[in-house]
């Protein structure tokens, strides 16, 4: 069936190599650039809230994709949550080791129905609960670039 | 409703507004590397062209000598039949004199332009063409329907690869019959 | 035959930008939530989504449709991406017209999206890996090579000149001044076209349509539903759709038999027998200005090697005999690939509504036609529109 | 009117690590000419075409150019469906559903041996604003659904890995399957640990091979076979794209696309109709996830339901007799084709030494991946 003529022998496969030699630079978007100047600027989160449908997003949206109107209202909804869930990562992206295993978690920041994902600092893996408080921590204002590397992660809530 | 009447989304950015950082922006170069299956055929193909040949595969169903090869006929949806050898030479069925690189940069003005053209090979189907470069031809002599002939890289250059052909060069008349006369199959 | 039938309701579209500021899913809900203000809906109506969007190298996401939904109006519904390269904004309402015809949805919101913007430093180098990986990227080709050789061999068949196939990029970046979206809106001369950067013989720059950012969405419903949302809907009468095979140098480049065969399929199923006679006005797809006229003897507008004699006559103007490209086509209005394909999609809606503002063809047209082409010069799509 | 679709023919070329042998274009050959030859019918007869596949996991800009020679679709209707087997094969129902085509074929693929990274290809499906930076791995997000996942319904990880004994056990008795293997539970637990709580062996690894399926509509399907495959249900849902406003233990988009299949089939009780199902375990705790989205038991029983055999070979609901992905391969736009093909195969009795004695309806469930939310499910029925 199929092709007439088929390999038989090891030796005789072989393969072509190429990439898609492709560059990308995104733009943060109208949302994004409120959010991350926000970041940036104030060391603060802010939300797009939906009244209508009860929804809080965070990242914020300038749209509420459940009945889709416009949200144009951004709101301070600071910077503490509690982790929604983590999991404890090994890898790198090109299958390499870690240099050492991180805690990656889903921060659900209070009063909002979002959140942020980002590592845990200064929390051990024997410590780390769902539901457990924490805070973001970013790095100096000096050092942000508006960006989600502008957080270096969340620590415990004094 | 009428577009004139509407309020249109779009917000434009002047190139100038990244390189002044007016904009947040993020970058990535992602890492998409592939090591493709030649499979049958053009495994086939890419070994024959590092021995300096170009080979085809048989249809018998419909008769079509077909370049590049494949293990199945797409139009009788059956298997191809056999294997043969066709010429190294052919006829530009169409052209172009590219001064454009394939990431959009521009050719210098020292650069020769590059000459991209569809060849159709003697001894396939007719109009069996494949995407080849034309070479040691200015870009104002560059004819449809010119005969040409490949030139290949030296044998212990060549990988199996389609650049093992470096380009098509024209033929005159009396070289090409002297040519065709000394060829083996 | 019993066929369901379905209407165009509403449309929406962003403008068409080199580099939006917008995300493509902010894109896509603009053009979304102006489609179902137009008709009066709301998200909750929509019973199914479906969004068309060229390659993933674009936007610089994998499996974009994906990262599109939320900005699509997908949230928790029915929803998938179809995907026919270039051709895809005029399959975006043919794979629309199949929710619907086929009863598994009343309401379908149709998106199309592209941001070429993200592709650095040009969407050109995107369309190096549409050509085959081990026969001919090593060659390192550009998308613009193909389309050289291909214009190339219609002229020599034909015995048309540049300056000849320079009048479609007149004729539509001016058409395209009254278009609301437009982004390279002009007034030029045939001889500026010719005087324009060579890239690669026989295009020139302003043979090409530009690299764009832009969204656009219809809104499809059922007849029963069409009737109660509007007084004007444009119907769906006919659609077609072929491919060819990947093997692009075999074929005959004089002549896009892909767009005659999705011709043949839309015009028998809209019962159109003499389309240059029942056809009042069409869109076909202009990335480049040769391709107007290659695809109007695709769609069987005019005899073979005829179309830019007929347009040099003024035959394709706005207020000629068969308007062609009146919206500005992706010559003036811009070519963010998927969106563009609805774009025209909906100034045939509009047109056939009587809505077209500036644009509005004289005689009131009844019947129009929207194409689009895309992949390897290997995809025909074509949708026929009645009022 | 159209009233009825079924599947006519299906053709596969079985699934192994990898495929050095052919090309893509003849993998997929291979498995089109099988499903011609299944149905009796040869795609110059065909109306309509689709492929299901993505552009960079075959490593071109535009794979949809090259989509038809290998199906025999050229100069035809041909469209790509960027989404799972089961989406195309929806759209390939809508098709005929129209009126406008009588046959429709649905091919999809996997050479996922021939991308080097698959990693950084899908973690090139993150947000890249939001999520990208972060350079984590697809298998981070599966990690962090897990977790959540076990939390909500008190479900252990050892119970996670007793799905992958169970269909890596499974897919000993499938010929197509390339993972097979008798394992125990501590194996898993053994493994390299990945993002935690997912070991090595909690992760389906992924596989080559095509499968292609011709449809066609109730009158041309009994003109064509006496034992055509009913399309009963379909249903496919997206969930929100955005990681952070999801609901990470739940399922919905496979809760929200099994009840439009149930609705669609007209099944109120799937328990109790359904007698086997084939559902996405491209990670091991997401079969157990899955079958309480899919409300084939309620939540935080899938757990006990497993350990009691219930979802075993011979068990009362047999659950991925295959082998599902962890024991087959997972398959990407194809994981939807090879649970369809299983079903195929057991409603038309030729599961050979897998086939579950008197079946009539199963159920074949996907979902897209990592990152995304999106899923599908098909009723298929003998009946």
């Amino acid at each position: 069936m199929a092709i007439t003529e088929k390999m038989t022998k090891t030796t005789t496969p072989t393969h072509w190599e190429g990439d898609i030699p492709v560059r990308f630079v995104y733009t943060y978007g109208l949302a994004g650039e409120t959010f991350f100047r926000a970041i940036k600027d104030k060391g603060t989160f802010l939300a797009t809230r939906c009244d209508a449908c009860d929804v809080t997003f965070l990242p914020p949206k300038i749209y509420c994709d459940r009945c889709f109107e416009e949200l144009d209202k951004f709101v301070d909804v600071g910077t503490i949550g509690h982790v929604d869930t983590f999991t404890v990562t090994f890898k790198n992206m090109d299958g390499s080791d870690k240099a050492k295993p991180r805690i990656l978690a889903m921060i659900r920041i209070d009063g909002t129905d979002g959140g942020i994902i980002h590592y845990l600092e200064g929390i051990s893996i024997e410590e780390v609960a769902l539901g457990l408080p924490v805070k973001a921590i970013f790095k100096p204002k000096g050092q942000r670039k508006g960006g989600i590397e502008d957080i270096i992660g969340f620590g415990p809530v004094e | 409703m009428k577009l004139e009447d509407c309020k249109l989304g779009g917000t434009h950015l002047k190139s100038s507004d990244f390189e002044k950082c007016k904009v947040l922006t993020t970058e990535w170069t992602p890492n998409l590397g592939y090591a493709w299956d030649n499979g049958v055929a053009i495994g086939r193909y890419l070994a024959e062209l590092k021995e300096g040949k170009i080979i085809a595969r048989i249809c018998h169903e419909c008769h079509r000598i077909m370049l590049p090869p494949r293990m199945f006929c797409e139009l009788c949806f059956r298997p191809t039949d056999e294997w043969t050898y066709v010429e190294d030479t052919g006829v530009v069925n169409t052209f172009s004199i590219a001064r454009v690189n394939w990431d959009a940069s521009r050719r210098g003005p020292k650069e020769p332009p590059l000459i991209p053209a569809v060849i159709e090979i003697d001894g396939a189907t007719k109009g069996m063409g494949i995407l080849h470069m034309l070479g040691e031809i200015g870009p104002d002599d560059v004819k449809i329907g010119m005969k040409v002939r490949a030139v290949w890289k030296k044998p212990e250059d060549r990988t199996g690869a389609i650049t093992d052909i470096l380009y098509f060069k024209p033929v005159r008349a009396a070289a090409s019959k002297k040519a065709a006369a000394g060829r083996k199959r | 035959m019993g066929m369901r039938k379905v209407a165009i309701v509403g449309a929406g579209i962003t403008k068409f930008v080199r580099r939006a500021q917008e995300t493509g899913k902010e894109l896509s809900w603009q053009a979304s939530k102006m489609a179902l203000d137009s008709c009066g809906i709301t998200l909750d109506d929509v019973d199914m989504v479906t969004l068309g969007t060229a390659p993933d190298a674009f936007d610089g996401v994998h499996m974009k449709g994906e990262y599109l939904a939320d900005g699509a109006g997908a949230h928790r519904k029915p929803y998938m991406r179809h995907y026919v390269g270039g051709g895809t904004g005029v399959f975006s309402p043919i794979h629309g017209w199949m929710h619907v015809a086929s009863g598994m949805a009343d309401i379908c919101l149709v998106v199309a999206e592209e941001k070429m913007s993200s592709c650095h430093p040009h969407p050109q180098g995107a369309f190096l890996t549409i050509f085959d990986h081990t026969t001919e990227q090593p060659l390192k080709p550009t998308l613009i090579w193909i389309f050289a050789l291909e214009m190339n061999r219609y002229m020599q068949t034909y015995g048309i000149s540049k300056a000849d196939i320079a009048r479609v990029s007149v004729k539509n970046k001016h058409n395209a001044l009254d278009h609301p979206s437009a982004q390279v809106a002009e007034e030029i001369t045939v001889e500026d076209v010719l005087a324009s950067e060579t890239l690669c013989w026989p295009v020139n720059r302003l043979d090409i349509s530009p690299a764009s950012d832009g969204a656009a969405a219809v809104v499809l419903a059922s007849e029963r539903v069409a009737r109660r949302l509007t007084d004007k809907p444009i119907w769906i009468d006919g659609v077609g759709m072929s491919i060819d095979s990947a093997y692009w140098a075999t074929r005959d480049l004089s002549y896009p038999r892909y767009v005659e065969t999705a011709a043949r399929m839309a015009y028998d199923m809209a019962g159109i027998k003499e389309p240059a006679k029942e056809i009042h006005i069409a869109e076909p797809y202009d990335p480049f200005d040769y391709k107007e006229l290659h695809h109007m003897e695709g769609l069987m507008l005019c005899p073979r090697g005829e179309a830019a004699r007929l347009t040099a006559e003024g035959y394709t103007a706005r207020d000629g005999n068969l308007p062609i490209c009146p919206s500005g086509g992706a010559l003036g209005v811009g070519n963010p690939i998927a969106a563009t394909g609805l774009m025209k999609v909906i100034e045939i809606f509009l047109q056939l509504r009587g809505e077209a503002g500036k644009r509005q063809v004289p005689g009131k047209p009844t019947c129009g036609l929207a194409q689009a082409w895309g992949d390897l010069m290997q995809m025909g799509t074509v949708i026929v529109l009645r009022s | 009117m159209v009233k009825r679709v079924a599947i006519v023919g299906i053709g596969t070329t079985g699934f192994r690590p990898i495929t050095p042998d052919v090309s893509y274009r003849e993998l997929i050959f291979e498995a089109a000419r099988k499903a011609y030859t299944d149905a009796g019918i040869e795609p110059s007869e065909v109306d309509g075409f689709i492929a299901a596949a993505e552009d960079f996991i075959e490593g071109y800009s535009i794979c949809d150019e090259y989509c038809p020679d290998q199906i025999g679709a050229v100069l035809k209707p041909t469209h790509t469906i960027a989404g799972d087997f089961i989406q195309a094969l929806a759209a390939g129902y809508m098709m005929i559903m129209t009126g406008a085509f009588k046959t429709v074929t649905v091919e999809s693929h996997s050479k996922a041996s021939n991308i080097k990274n698959v990693d950084e290809v899908l973690g090139f499906a993150f947000d890249p604003v939001y999520n990208r930076p972060l350079r984590e791995t697809p298998h981070a997000i599966a990690g962090l659904e897990m977790t959540r996942y076990m939390f909500e319904t008190c479900t252990s990880s050892e119970q996670c890995a007793k799905v992958v004994v169970k269909n890596k056990g499974n897919a000993m008795r499938n010929p197509y399957a390339a993972f097979g293997a008798d394992i125990s539970e501590k194996d898993v637990m053994n493994s390299e640990p990945i993002s935690l709580p997912l070991h090595r062996l909690d992760i389906a690894p992924h596989a080559d091979g095509a499968v292609v399926a011709v449809l066609a509509d109730g009158d041309t399907a009994l003109a064509l076979t006496d034992a055509p495959i009913w399309i009963e249900g379909l249903g496919w849902c997206t969930d929100t794209p955005t990681l952070e406003m999801r609901d990470w233990g739940e399922a919905a988009y496979a809760r929200i696309a099994a009840e439009m299949a149930y609705k669609m089939a007209g099944i109120a009780d799937p328990v109790g109709m359904i007698d086997f199902a084939e559902i996405c375990d491209e990670y091991s705790f997401k079969e157990l996830q899955h079958m309480e989205a899919l409300k084939l038991c309620r939540p935080g029983e899938a757990a006990h339901l497993l350990e009691s055999g219930a979802t075993s070979f011979t068990g009362r609901l047999p659950i991925n007799v295959s082998g599902g992905a962890l024991g087959v391969g997972h398959l990407f736009e194809a994981s939807g084709a090879h649970k369809i093909l299983e079903l195929v195969e057991q409603l038309r009795g030729h599961a050979g030494a897998r086939q579950i004695p008197d079946v009539n309806i199963g159920l074949a469930q996907v979902w897209r991946g990592v990152p995304t939310a999106t899923g599908a499910v098909a009723i298929l029925s003998n009946m």
